[in-house]
């Protein structure tokens, strides 16, 4: 099985999003650490609700499904609990995940399943041809919210980890080593699980996060949080850290080897409240915005309690007789 | 005929049927009464219907209208079809249930009260301008007016309980007048006694000597002028139980899954009628069920259907509100091709409604609740035992035919009982799921040329890696295709697999005269009502069938042929006639409907009478 | 009759009728040729009708089948009801667009190429496995070689803008090429460049000469033996603007708010092909509309619901799948008895199916996709102008009665334009809400005597507190009541109050023979494909009529009396024969069903065939 | 209108919970400050979804709606979009809010709609005879979980923060002078607001809270998040307070007024992280739950956009003319 290769990751099927979407990325990276995981193809689901980011499946040569807006974590929970053994990932956009899909997101979340959702942002419905979605910045002008959007966005992150999500990352579409390495940790993670990429639509909302992931700025608006390592960004010339007094970030530039005050990034700490912090480092001026490992926190999976009550209960009451169970009960007999 | 005979005098012993209702506050255990009076029944060789009517709320007001929970019985040395229109006897435990009930209790029924129960708070509780024991209202009836808490205190003054306590004992006290009253066996329920209260001897010591005591009282006191006696019923021989529609539908599920070697995964969301699905499938996981309480009705009809691409048995269960919420993931498998079983167990509507009654009014709903062309196999069980079987059937047309299937059942076949033939298990349909192990040649939509079901690839097998979708799918690749011709040729293949299922469902059967001059075409839990009037009216020499249709989609293969050896079909709904508007536009028959939309089941002399409107009486058939 | 005579040879100038289709890759800009070319046509004083056909991916690969996108046209000096069956023109840009299209183009059609786009790799792209230019696949038209690239590079060649620029531009070159074909003014689509470039000055002189170059080329080559005159229509007098079915809602809905007095809520959720009123009804919000984008289908009907209690007018629009979801909430506000607009946009179906595509499949959904007895007014439009009435008319119905009502369209319709004679305000029908404001003697369920409508008693006012609810509710009270027989009555005033509805709405009027061999019964958007096949019909004396019926439920009143004067009934719908079962079940008629189901709307000779199979040539009439 | 009662907010229908049920109290006070508010009667509304908390608006004489299953936030907005005026009140239980109704709440509170949602949390499905909910804990019995529940429940004030609600905050239905505080606070809010309501369901889950709220144990198992005061907590032989160190929570002992390094509570905070920090105190071992007012932050609400591109639109295009939007477009003259 250590000999797959990211084509054979590859369906038949030719991928159908527009040039340039960022889309086709992600799709690459991801074939690519799928074939790297030492997991037989055949195991693999990809899971999808309905949008550009979800016509996914049918562009991995894995089991696929491709289901209705809104609904895969949903699908997906039956997936995973009916073959636990089963790699199960879910490929949503922004809206379908966040707008029609929230509650079942968050409900998979909360319940600790084994499923891998990777939430492609793109800000903007792509599929409907450039609609507002949860994750569009107030005063957003897009087809239906022509004088701008009056809804506050979601903090993908935030409401992640509200819910008590035990993995929650985010990377961005072209930083592919990044995106690799958070997809690597994601696979590895055992519980429910949460990736925002970054991903720009270059049709209905081009740009959406160049201010940000555009290779000049990159280094000095962006920081990546690398669980056992130092919170550190910037370009080479002016290399900062971030440390925390009480709960207010501070910025401290160094040279050379970061000082020893600056904070060591630990996503595992069962209260997700540091994560939580860094999930809105952005707000204060001047901060980059965070990308890597929010949060990675060992817990029992939900597929294993459910299980496990299955097997006490075999234990309990010895392995389910049918014709025992239609006689149960108060019964009599007729002669 | 479960009738009484009519030209019986009321106080005499024999009778071929009772109907017996005990009524109270919520809080007065009318349930639980109602329910060890079935087993004690059952056990003693009747055959029986029952009839809970359960307040809406959950608690009411003490003593009020609304808080009046009722159960009814009928037994019988006869077959059973209902609980009874008109009780023989009523256990009234206050001026409430008395208020509620009295006015269905026969002339020259028997009605027991609680006279304790009768002071003026009670009687303004209830509403009552005046005392019902002294104002006239009751003199059709033989009045048995009872000091039921004053004797209940006295019978537990030893086991030295607060009076409270001793107060909740006296359903207990009333039920073993009703034993005596029977000539029932107490044993079962003095076992259940001592089972409930294993680790509280003091409540097992009260009730027992409550029950004990109403029996004794009766004895000593010469209550009653006689004892009733009803005959056994010949019911064929074999292993019996009670059991409810909502316990049918949990066993049938389980025994789906042992009969197709499939897992069942279970997912629900609670709701009025049909969470005690939930709640019994929940308590059977050393069968391998996995139960999934999900965040709501879509999640769980989602989560059935990921379940079934996995390679197990989805199954979700629901009422009217449920069912709604579901037409979207039902669309999805339609389209996949994928097997899920919906129960829909009905409920009073529209929107909340009145969500404990009964109602049949979502046939329509079943059929055409989705956008497009959805083609799907809905099936109707007709009685509390008849849920098991139909639950089995609905899994086995699932599976075989690879599509989402709607059984329908109610809010009175939830919770009415009857007594139940345990079955072999090796009598049980069998329909071993087949997954696809051919590598070679795999194409996921490939059909079986006999039942165009597609085959069920199931993840985990290399080889046969593959995607599935709501996107139209191309003929035999299930490739994506927006081809215009394709749409056509795969919107009209799902339709015939459906329409194909008729070959492989028995053909409509019909009690009573087979041609004639009406015949009286039911579904669901109208069974019972139906089958008391069809044959009562047979008794009376008139030329009625009755066709009850367990299939409503699609329709038995020679069901127009049966309509149409009948001058006239009459059927009656609880709903404004929707399996009528059906008949009419499959078959192109005129109808008559006989609807009743109140939350309650058809009575047989609702039926009788409109079967009597329509018929000629002739010469005994 | 729109259709073109042919016993004219078809190189002769004068038509009554011509169907154009450009096509080309979705990057290519054909439904903006198409539209520029539409308003042209219209200015020019055509009746027409358009079919903008786009690809289901955002964007496929350029040069592929799939990513074809196609523009079809009619244009007529008579009224002109469909958009055309097989073109006469068909302008193909590349050869992927020749291929999807050329099956269509009419034996002799004229076809224009771009002939510097059937390279090698053009081809392959495409799937040609030989060049058609060449293979003799288009011996049996006339076909037009230009070089559209080089030609088009050539005269931008001075604006300075590098190549692919430049090859945008080739589109309007191609237009002007057509409207030289057809003798049309350049003016409106000169003033549109200059309007929409404003900005770009360069685009803007660019794409201008590459539309005078276009014309120019025709003019100085003679490639084309002849120009095309189609006479004006005869329409009445007045001002016209084309509108498609989604602008004829957005605009129903604002007029409907003006007309009623009531401020519009509009909330909704993305779906195609409903998007575009979400669109249309946000840029309106200096007429105090409020459209919200709500989280999902359930949640805008949800508020639109909130809304209207309120007091606002409440209304939603979406397709099938949203439907769906909205059953649930639409079964509460029957309850509550609030207005509010429902709109259907039908797709293909089911599940995601063919999201861009049409149907018409969800009238069974619309009707009965709820639980329980759920009775809901059901209005179909037409054509896409009669979006605008229906709109106004569902509204209308909606507010005078409580009741939620369903309009539906679908995709042929919602991206179909038509030239609309744009109403006088003061002649569109007038329905101002009126809130109860009296509060001595206020009961929330208190009925009109004639409507049954209950009153509308708005949050704000003193006295008027009270509650609404899903449970089922007392007569006028309102307060909420299990009472078995108020159930009932309820259920059937719920019913009564909508089949009233039949007293306020037209009668249904037949085209063609009142009465004789066949009615052709139609609904929504066969419209067009019906009134042309019946009026062929007519002409060559075959004794038709058309009856296409606008209000499902209630069907109008005569309808029965309609259908019983003919001796068939053909039903021609999108879908498997939804509004023929409903015909069958409720007027007991036998009905003949032509069904298609490809997402593409009917051609006039699907129709016209099926009529001369089921009817006899006579007498023209 | 200062002179409206209690009793004036009590409407003709008879309250139908089981006798004890701690829905009682909740009305009670909840009529109390209504009364209080200033606010005309006819101005209220109350919205609800289904289930026995949601029986509250027939219980009050005001305008009420009685809706259907977790739908009161998405009607609740409709309600409050089309009059701004009506103060708009949602009451829901912890399956209606937080398990089929998640994502519409969540949303609400994104948008920062004045709506204010009270949930009362009884850990149980009450109207349904006890089934399991999203705040049950995990091993829960129940009738759907017999061999107890294996769904990880959720935070309900962590969930909120997570939504960015501006105004979070949670209370117990028996301590009436706390409540009727914490539902003031409420009432003055301006924007999205949610208010967990401890509550016995007597029948199905009872004393689901009495570990904390039992009046034996309250001061030393709940703390009080009270707006500008020091956080203490504890009965009046052990006082202490909170302090944080970086962030994690410290217990201080303090006999007399709380010493300076006690954290002074503010919840008005833009950064929610302080807030969410506290809605796991209880994580942490020894520590208190806390009740209060978690988080009451100044921001425009949704309506006020919503109505301020109205008057904009208004502004620049003057206001809407019918006959010139029907004439609008390219037009032409048939003569
Ligand atoms: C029930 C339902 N509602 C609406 C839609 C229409 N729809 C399809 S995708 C989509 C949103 C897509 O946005 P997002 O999830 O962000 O994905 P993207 O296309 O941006 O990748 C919508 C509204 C649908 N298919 N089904
Ligand atoms: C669509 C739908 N699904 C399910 C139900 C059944 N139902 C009614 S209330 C309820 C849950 C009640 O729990 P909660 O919201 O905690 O309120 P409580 O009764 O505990 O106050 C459920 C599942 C329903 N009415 N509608
Ligand atoms: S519309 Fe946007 S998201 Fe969708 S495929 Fe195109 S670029 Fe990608
Ligand atoms: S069931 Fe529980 S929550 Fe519902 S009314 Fe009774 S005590 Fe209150
Ligand atoms: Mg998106
Ligand atoms: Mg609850």
């Amino acid at each position: 099985m250590s000999t797959l290769t990211k084509k054979d990751f590859q369906s038949d099927q030719e991928v159908r999003w527009c040039p340039g979407c960022g889309d086709y990325a992600i799709l690459s990276s991801f074939q690519t650490v799928l074939a790297d995981l030492g997991i037989p193809k055949e195991k693999f689901v990809v899971v999808s609700g309905i949008g550009c980011a979800s016509r996914f499946p049918y562009y991995m040569n894995t089991y696929g499904f491709h289901t209705i807006h809104g609904r895969a974590p949903a699908i997906a929970t039956g997936v995973k609990l009916a073959n636990p053994e089963l790699s199960v990932w879910v490929v949503s956009g922004d809206g379908d995940a966040l707008s029609i899909g929230a509650s079942h997101l968050l409900h998979a979340m909360r319940r600790n399943i084994d499923i891998k959702v990777l939430m492609f942002n793109n800000r903007i419905y792509g599929l409907t041809k450039g609609q507002a979605s949860p994750t569009s910045e107030l005063a957003k002008r897009t087809k239906s919210t022509p004088m701008g959007s009056t809804d506050a966005p979601f903090n993908p992150m935030a409401l992640a980890l509200g819910a008590n999500a035990t993995f929650v990352a985010r990377s961005v579409d072209v930083i592919g080593d990044h995106l690799r390495g958070v997809l690597h940790a994601a696979a590895a993670h055992r519980g429910s699980t949460f990736v925002e990429i970054f991903q720009n639509c270059n049709i209905f909302n081009d740009k959406a996060w160049v201010s940000w992931t555009d290779r000049a700025v990159r280094d000095d608006r962006l920081v990546d949080l690398v669980p056992g390592e130092p919170v550190v960004f910037g370009s080479a010339e002016r290399r900062r850290g971030i440390k925390l007094d009480g709960l207010d970030p501070v910025l401290v530039e160094f040279e050379g080897d970061p000082p020893a005050d600056i904070l060591r990034w630990d996503p595992s700490r069962p209260d997700p409240s540091l994560s939580f912090l860094f999930a809105h480092l952005d707000q204060h001026q001047d901060f980059p915005l965070p990308i890597g490992i929010f949060r990675q926190m060992g817990a029992t999976t939900y597929e294993d309690r459910v299980y496990g009550q299955l097997d006490i209960a075999r234990q309990t009451s010895g392995p389910g007789d049918l014709q025992a169970l239609l006689r149960s009960g108060t019964t009599w007999t007729v002669e | 005929m479960g009738t009484e005979d009519t030209s019986t005098p009321r106080h005499e012993h024999a009778l071929s049927s009772v109907t017996i209702r005990f009524a109270g506050d919520s809080g007065d255990g009318m349930q639980l009464t109602g329910s060890q009076f079935t087993t004690s029944t059952a056990l003693a060789g009747h055959d029986l219907a029952t009839l809970p009517d359960f307040p809406a709320e959950i608690r009411a007001p003490a003593g009020t209208l609304p808080g009046v929970s009722g159960f009814q019985l009928r037994f019988s040395g006869d077959e059973v079809f209902t609980p009874g229109d008109d009780p023989d006897v009523l256990v009234a435990m206050n001026p409430a249930a008395l208020r509620a009930n009295i006015g269905d209790l026969k002339p020259g029924g028997l009605l027991i009260l609680n006279d304790d129960s009768f002071k003026q708070k009670d009687l303004d509780k209830a509403g009552c301008e005046s005392d019902p024991r002294e104002d006239g209202s009751l003199s059709a009836f033989r009045v048995i007016p009872v000091e039921l808490t004053r004797l209940t205190r006295a019978a537990v003054e030893e086991v030295g309980i607060d009076n409270r306590s001793a107060d909740r004992c006296k359903n207990f006290f009333a039920l073993g007048m009703v034993y005596w009253l029977f000539e029932r066996s107490m044993e079962y329920t003095e076992e259940w006694l001592a089972k409930k209260f294993a680790d509280r001897p003091l409540l097992y010591d009260a009730n027992r000597r409550a029950l004990l005591a109403g029996w004794a009282y009766c004895e000593a006191t010469e209550l009653f002028a006689e004892r009733y006696v009803v005959p056994r019923a010949k019911v064929e021989p074999g292993l019996y139980r009670n059991i409810s529609g909502n316990a049918a539908i949990s066993l049938g599920l389980v025994a789906a899954a042992h009969r197709s070697g499939l897992r069942l995964f279970y997912a629900s969301y609670p709701i009025t009628p049909a969470s005690d699905v939930l709640h019994e499938v929940a308590k059977l996981k050393n069968h391998g069920v996995i139960s999934f309480q999900a965040e709501d009705e879509i999640a769980a009809v989602a989560a059935a259907l990921g379940a079934s691409y996995s390679g197990a048995l989805g199954a979700t269960c629901t009422s009217g509100p449920g069912m709604a919420l579901k037409a979207e993931t039902m669309g999805l498998a339609t389209m996949v091709e994928l097997p899920l079983v919906i129960v829909d167990v009905q409920r009073g509507g529209p929107s909340t409604g009145l969500p404990t009654k009964t109602e049949q009014a979502d046939l329509l709903q079943a059929l055409y609740g989705r956008p497009s062309e959805t083609p799907t196999p809905v099936l109707a069980a007709s009685t509390p035992a008849d849920c098991f079987g139909m639950t089995l059937e609905t899994a086995r047309i699932a599976v075989k035919y690879m599509t989402p299937v709607v059984l329908l059942s109610d809010g009175y076949l939830a919770n009415g009982a009857e007594p139940w033939k345990v079955p072999e298990v090796e009598d049980l349909p069998s329909f071993p799921a087949k997954f696809v192990d051919e590598v070679d040649g795999f194409l996921p939509y490939a059909r079986n040329a006999e039942t165009l079901a597609r085959g069920w690839a199931v993840p985990g097998v290399a080889g046969l890696e593959h995607r599935v979708g709501g996107l139209e799918k191309q003929e035999t690749t299930g490739n994506v295709s927006y081809a215009p011709a394709n749409h056509e040729r795969m919107i009209r293949l799902r339709e015939e697999k459906i329409a194909r299922i008729a070959d492989d469902i028995p053909l409509q059967t019909v009690d009573g005269v087979e041609s004639g001059e009406l015949l009286v075409v039911g579904w669901g839990s109208t069974y019972g009502a139906i089958t008391a009037a069809v044959r009562a009216a047979r008794a009376e020499g008139r030329a009625v069938g009755h066709a009850h249709v367990k299939y409503l989609n699609p329709f038995p293969k020679n069901l127009g042929e049966v309509l149409s050896r009948f001058e006239k079909i009459l059927v009656p709904e609880m709903n404004l006639g929707q399996l009528a508007l059906l008949l009419r536009a499959k078959f192109g028959v005129p109808t008559e409907s006989l609807t009743k939309v109140q939350g309650k089941p058809f009575t047989e002399a609702e039926v009788s009478g409109r079967i009597r409107e329509l018929t000629t009486r002739g010469t005994k058939a």
